[in-house]
């Protein structure tokens, strides 16, 4: 037997969506992960509720790499359907542990078979019948336990955990994992290398939040007060959190009154009007969505821009064009957002990389939006919003909201009528606005998507238009300086860089580890939002060739990045791109990078 | 001018707003100046105000009336949106929202259903002119099956009624008025202010450039002929106290949530504004004779509106703080050791 | 008095819109170019009915310039709300007729006036009260035509051929015209250097055009059969020409059978949802818009690109963002359409520079949506689509359609099964369709905007994505090759070339001839289409600056055409732009070119 | 498996689809059924078939019927839209669109009223569970006043009736049924397909997954608890003769325009189908009382349908050619000569 692979392994699970797999895989992360180890899962489902093949990817390594990975150590072959194909992403030397009643001959014979008659231990060992299709899952993380090595501790603290709300649940749940645990040590011996330990040092006070979750305490804690949404995968579970969180955290327990409003609107132009209407009178308000919602809201959008509205709108990105694959990942709307509406409207775009950046920036989006009194775009995605993910504890905010250029019925009557709701008095691009209400004669204001002069009057003057035009040109030229600024990771001898965003991040950590070990150390600068700042001009100019790395096909970021760049540095600008819908792994970077870096310039 | 001062020490020139950009004669500006006498009789505080519309020369008329009050002009036909979304930042306005007819029954049918069975506090006025008149004349979904176009062209379709569609979805005000009748449609936008609920109120408002000649049914020579109303309506506001001076069963007393009245005087046979099914007859009725059926049809002021259904608090929610909005500190870190 | 100004000026008529001037300018307009002078009309109007400024810009130069001019000659003040300020716009030594009652003191000297007292001479000499607010228009057509000299059988020829519908208004009109004339021969010698006088040569056989006149000719005559369509300006009057000429020449006058439906839908959404709808059932459909419309349709263009789906789509651009300046003109969602709908959605753009091409290209939009089966937009403007335009007769087609891949029952027989519905059999990324109603059984296929295989079958697989993906990446690439060539005119000796495209055209042609004449020739290449053809790289090539020319305020095409360039090419692109609604007038190119050429690089 | 062929020499299997990937006992999977058995009766040719859907559940259920048949699955909310453009492509294609309610009362509310308002010719079946099943059991807009989701959280809204909108619209084929009630859904489904016009067809089809609880108004308990159907409803296609058993007074036959025949037998009170208000009180009384009314509720023969109205030629549009469309060389000469 070849030596012992610890803690690093990659486990798959192959199962049948709305059987309960996903309850298992779950006590199984959380299991590991109470051994003190890192874990990245990644739940690749189908668009579909019930019957249909799903996958879980649960990887575990003593570094914490969070990066899809691109094989698969240990097999659990639930599912016939995909079961032919499920083998053959098995690594030499890997393990399958599947039901017996799946046929392996003239197939794999590098792979160690754990082969387990689930079925018939399910019959046989589960007495309730309604539960039994749901707690047949709970046998393979059983056996999986035994094959790897897990504690009954550990299980039984990923049970308590899972069943938090339904306590009772726990004991039918330990019994079916320990028919699985029974049934590896009655009949299986070790052969494989792959083998668990506990390790300390890492994960201590790491917890584990998908970044809808992460998203949705972040807009609580910015303040938001009106949530207008419609439902679409992968974005309903934010608002969905954001109704639980804001029930728990929002609600007076004396009078049941709700701080907040969060309308299921009849569709996303719906949507995103309420919530327009809602910052125009004042409230912090959002709206959260997908592609083809991004879609349905460039009107509205266009209206946010030009009527200076301040709004946060989270789309979390799937694969399209058009419904696509809803329930696979892709960065392929950050393009179309910047631009989001007809004539020449440009947007705010935030790009969280990481699920504590994801609360971080719902939570300043909003600050964002009332100081630049503009939508605000949060790009997230499927990989980021829908995935646990470790991460250390957010932390509490330490700023007041700010609430950007409003004036007071006292500022109005200091300014006796010194103003103008469109004047650029502090020459940054943004002007003072009033709220509805302000009881002050000088307060009240017409706001139009039309044209309107610098004391929002209408008009159809040829330079009053061209005026105002310039003036948010301006305005988005302030934010620019003011947005999260990129993160730089340089070596001094790198001559090669990586420009990266969003849940590009952890295979582009993973993918610098294996070149710098291959002995091909790369820079690496994260966007973290558009307008793109000034330090992507800085970093390229510092390093020979800059591969821009994205999961999209048309290279969205490349093309921004290179219309940023002076001429004479667009020459060194790469494009790397990855886009099946699959999260990004590290070999899809490193290895079109040291194609190209092997081709001379 | 009148120098009068309402109840809130206003004179009636300051509900007016910026001269009309409209065409001389156009139904619309009839409306707006309804709009400016109602308010003013209210005695509406222009801060509290918002003036709520979309897109078309009816939608531009906001700026038209009580111009120190906030407005906005949105995008066609999605005028129910942004008022949800304004009503839902600050309770204490007072929406109001002024629509077309294209603006309502076309691009924004959805919107306009969806709001009425939220039932939202707002008052919504359709001035219904049968056609788009800013985009010049084409047919509108409420033009009559059998209209005529000013260039000819005769409309083929079934009109959609918002009046009826509101009715079907169980809207708790729903009214419909001609511009040329102040006498009615003053008390009936002063009702619908007062009512607290999504209130429609569907005004025929005659385009005198595109759509008020022979042949039209929303023409003023069609509607003044044509024109039935079920009750004379009258609006006595909770700062005046009621004095029915009628002999019994001639009229019918309606009070409102705020403790104004609206008070019915039968005409013809007797309507019962609280029966919704009568309302659809009426309709009906109408349509099948050929009438312009006015008045106010419908009215339910048992049913909860919106923000009281979701418990929001009187205070506006813009208003709110950190300190009200954000957890505390332990409950912060207490809730992120829950996903450990 | 200065020497004579012959067939070169600039007239604008400064009146209220709904008044009735809109035919007295058409009458003067063809009244002029009956003498054989070309005309160069703008209107420019407010997004109102009735009541505001309205102004007609009628330029005549021998030369039959085009674009719009930046100064007035002869100023014709109908509209007291803006005099004063109309009467700057005049040039020195130009001439201003203007109602008496307006005062001139302590106003401009060097300008020659001609009051006239208009309203009087309406009520004295027009008997008719419900056509004098009308007429009261033509009499300052008579006067115009006194001062410049315009014969009466021209102005005959312009009132008949005004009200060829009603000529029993003929006379009315020309009494009223006589009025005017008679006016200026009682009252006032000429005392300014501008005349009017008949040509030869340069008129004959052409025709005088509004773009979206052009644009429905061309719809019918590339065989649509579907419209759909919603009211907005400036697109609205391309559907209702359509409708008129359906009226005419698609009528069955035996049966009274329309050989096409012209929808008006309930939106913009609706619209292009039914044009994709009638697409996919095999007709040649439409739909025709504006920018707000543009953004309601970014969905739909979403699953007509990515199921394919043939449709035209014309966009008739007004200056935004949001509602914008309705009745102002712009090439502003040029950046936008290309990549209309959230995912990686690249579309087929169509860049028409004259009304000819309005007529050309809407008739050829069908075969290439057939030939590329995806959505082909056709970015027009207000001011080519609603100005009227000399231009050569269109040439009747010599093409039949090009229907495109589409199989046959015979077809389908020969192929014995072998047919998939995505396949990219001749490896240009057009795969063959059927449609429904194909009378074979494996003709049908399941059309979604969901992932799909080769054969049209649900797909979430990886592969099959990314596959379908490329393919269609193909498929532009196939069609970048066979759209409209960019039209390049090049002088052996120039360094410097201009981009330009759409209705920029006319103001290039002037400044090209004023730059030569300042001995900076300039040479030139139109874009006709995106994506960008291989032209566009070889003609940067060839010049040490290029300068891209274009109506919008972010340099939309100037992006583009930097992205579609090498790296050591890119510095040599420049970007000029005007963004104010207006026309762009040749001066609006000269003057920053000529800034820009002055700083050294 | 039947081999028994239809009248198109088809067996029962022609009509089969993809296998379902809809969970286990869905209300979709029945109506899907349903529809097998009623095309394969009719002997519709499967290439003059066109399915058309929005998104959801429901929406998929056009790849599991008539795999050889042309399908299209759209958008959420917009199959009216492109079934509307597909007709006008080819008269001579069946438009069958099947849509959800979120599909339909929410997101596509517009575009359902207009196709009606149009009477564009298609069938559209609503397979309505009250709630959005592919995005996991939020409420829809058809989710009944009180109605319990799920995890527990109650409906505070008024529901949108498709049919009563419909009815409202003056649809010319409105009908309300049960998915688990075949003997009444099957002749529903060929009298919608037979009938030329817009045939509105809402089928309660309960969401095992999401809306099968207590509390839920769409579950099959309440639904076989609470189902009244108005009449016995039998559909004779026109290929067959009609032969009527039945004792005078106790049925109602109505002729199509394809000569096909409803004959709709006598339950309780009789309802007469061309009485559009009739129908209206029915569903008003029906919801007064808490039934669930199901049947053939209105249905007008008259109205034109959209293309007729248009004066389309029979001939599908598609089919013309240059010769057809383009008007002659000399025509062309003369037309551009009009404007110089
Ligand atoms: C998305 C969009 N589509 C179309 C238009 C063009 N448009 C402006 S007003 C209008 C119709 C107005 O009709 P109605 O609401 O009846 O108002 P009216 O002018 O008749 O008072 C249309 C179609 C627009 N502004 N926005
Ligand atoms: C524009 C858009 N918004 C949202 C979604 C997400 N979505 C998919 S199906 C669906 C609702 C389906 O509900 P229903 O029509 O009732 O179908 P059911 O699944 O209940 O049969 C939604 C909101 C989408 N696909 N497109
Ligand atoms: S066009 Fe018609 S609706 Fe518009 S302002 Fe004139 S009269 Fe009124
Ligand atoms: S989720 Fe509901 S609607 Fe969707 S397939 Fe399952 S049971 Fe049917
Ligand atoms: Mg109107
Ligand atoms: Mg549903």
């Amino acid at each position: 037997m070849t030596e012992q692979i610890i803690n690093d392994l990659t486990i798959q699970a192959a199962t049948v969506n709305g059987s309960g797999s996903q309850t298992a895989n779950l006590v199984l992360t959380r299991a590991i992960f109470h051994m003190g180890i890192p874990v990245a899962p990644k739940n690749v489902f189908p668009s579909n509720i019930e019957g249909l093949p799903t996958w879980y990817q649960l990887r575990v390594t003593p570094e914490g790499h969070m990066a899809r990975s691109d094989k698969v150590d240990v097999l659990i072959a639930f599912n016939v359907a995909t079961w032919q194909a499920d083998l053959k992403t098995v690594r030499p030397g890997g393990a399958v542990i599947h039901e017996e009643a799946f046929s392996t001959n003239e197939t794999r014979t590098d792979v160690t078979y754990y082969p387990v008659p689930f079925s018939k231990l399910a019959k046989a060992k589960i007495q309730s019948d309604t539960l039994r299709k749901q707690l047949a899952n709970m046998i393979y993380v059983g056996v999986v336990a035994g094959q790897l090595g897990i504690p009954m501790e550990a299980l039984e603290h990923g049970v308590r955990r899972q069943f938090l709300a339904k306590p009772k649940a726990v004991q039918v749940n330990l019994d079916a994992i320990k028919v699985g645990h029974d049934y590896w040590q009655d009949n299986f011996s070790k052969k494989d290398p792959y083998r668990l330990e506990p390790m300390t040092g890492v994960v201590e006070g790491k917890v584990l939040v998908e970044g809808n979750q992460a998203a949705a305490l972040g807009a609580l804690m910015g303040g938001v007060t009106v949530a207008a949404w419609y439902p679409i995968t992968p974005s309903s579970s934010l608002c969905e959190n954001l109704i639980a969180y804001a029930d728990r955290f929002r609600t007076d327990s004396a009078t049941g009154e709700k701080r907040i409003s969060v309308v299921q609107a009849e569709d996303e132009l719906a949507a995103l009007g309420m919530a327009i209407g809602a910052g125009w009178a004042g409230a912090r308000s959002m709206t959260s969505t997908s592609g083809p919602g991004i879609s349905l809201m460039a009107e509205f959008a266009g209206l946010g821009y030009y009527a200076e509205i301040p709004v946060v709108i989270f789309d979390i990105q799937r694969i399209g064009p058009s419904t696509g694959l809803p329930t696979r990942t892709s960065q392929g709307d950050v393009g179309f957002a910047y631009t989001l509406s007809h004539g020449d409207t440009k947007h705010i775009v935030l790009l969280p990389g990481t699920v504590e950046e994801c609360y971080e920036f719902a939570r300043d989006a909003f600050d964002y939006a009332d100081r630049f009194q503009t939508p605000i775009f949060v790009l997230s995605d499927l990989d980021l919003g829908m995935n646990l993910w470790m991460t250390p504890e957010f932390k509490y905010p330490d700023k007041p909201f700010d609430r950007g250029k409003v004036l007071s019925k006292a500022d109005l009557d200091r300014l006796a009528g010194e103003w103008g709701r469109y004047r650029d008095v502090d020459a940054d691009g943004i002007a003072y606005r009033t709220l509805p209400g302000t009881d002050h004669p000088a307060a009240g204001f017409f706001t139009r998507g039309s044209g309107h002069d610098e004391q929002a009057r209408y008009t159809e003057s040829a330079e009053a238009y061209a005026r105002n035009m310039e003036r948010l040109s301006r305005k988005l030229e302030t934010a620019r300086h003011e947005l999260p600024a990129p993160i730089v990771d340089e070596s001094p001898q790198a001559s090669i860089g990586l420009i990266a965003f969003g849940s590009t991040h952890p295979a582009v950590i993973e993918a610098r580890e294996t070149l710098a070990a291959a002995g091909k150390p790369v820079d690496y600068l994260r966007l973290r939002a558009l307008p793109l700042a000034d330090e992507v001009l800085t970093f390229v100019s510092r390093h020979e060739h800059v591969y821009v790395v994205e999961q999209n096909r048309d290279g969205q970021v490349y093309d921004l990045v290179r219309l940023a760049l002076p001429a004479e540095l667009v020459g060194r600008v790469r494009s790397i791109r990855h886009y099946n819908g699959q999260p990004i792994p590290a070999v899809a970077i490193t290895e079109p990078l040291l194609q190209l870096e092997a081709v001379p310039a | 001018m009148s120098t009068t001062l309402n109840r809130v020490g206003l004179p009636r020139d300051a509900y007016k707003g910026a001269a009309t950009t409209l065409c001389a004669g156009c139904g619309h500006n009839s409306i707006t100046n309804h709009m400016i006498k109602a308010l003013y009789e209210l005695g509406v505080e222009p801060h509290r105000l918002a003036k709520m519309s979309g897109i078309g020369c009816s939608s531009k008329t906001p700026a038209y009336f009580v111009e120190t009050a906030h407005g906005f002009n949105g995008v066609h036909g999605r005028m129910p949106a942004l008022t949800t979304g304004a009503h839902l930042a600050n309770r204490q306005m007072i929406m109001l929202g002024v629509s077309g007819d294209g603006d309502t029954a076309s691009i924004g049918l959805g919107q306009f259903m969806h709001m009425i069975r939220r039932n939202i506090d707002c008052t919504y006025i359709i001035e219904d002119n049968g056609t788009y008149g800013l985009t010049k004349g084409q047919f509108s979904a409420t033009a009559d099956l059998g209209s005529v176009q000013k260039k000819g062209a005769v409309n083929t379709f079934q009109p959609i009624d918002p009046c009826a569609v509101a009715l079907t979805l169980g809207c708790s005000f729903v009214a419909r008025s001609f511009s040329g009748d102040g006498k009615q449609v003053v008390p009936l936008i002063k009702a619908a202010l007062a009512h607290r609920g999504t209130a429609i109120l569907d005004i025929i408002s005659p385009c005198v450039t595109f759509n008020d000649h022979d042949g039209s049914t929303k023409s003023y020579s069609w509607v003044k002929d044509h024109e039935e109303s079920i009750a004379d309506v009258s609006f006595i506001p909770f700062f005046e106290e009621v004095h029915v001076d009628y002999e019994p069963g001639t009229i019918r007393d309606v009070q409102l949530h705020d403790g104004s009245h609206i008070v019915l005087k039968k005409l013809g046979e007797d309507h019962d504004p609280s029966d919704r099914r009568a309302a659809m007859r009426v309709l009906e009725e109408g349509r099948a004779a050929g009438h312009l059926v006015t008045g106010l049809l419908y009215l339910d002021t048992a049913m909860e509106d919106f923000a009281t259904t979701e418990r929001l608090p009187e205070r506006p929610l813009k208003d709110f703080g950190e300190a009200d909005l954000r957890m505390s500190r332990d409950d912060f870190h207490q809730f992120m050791s829950e996903f450990a």
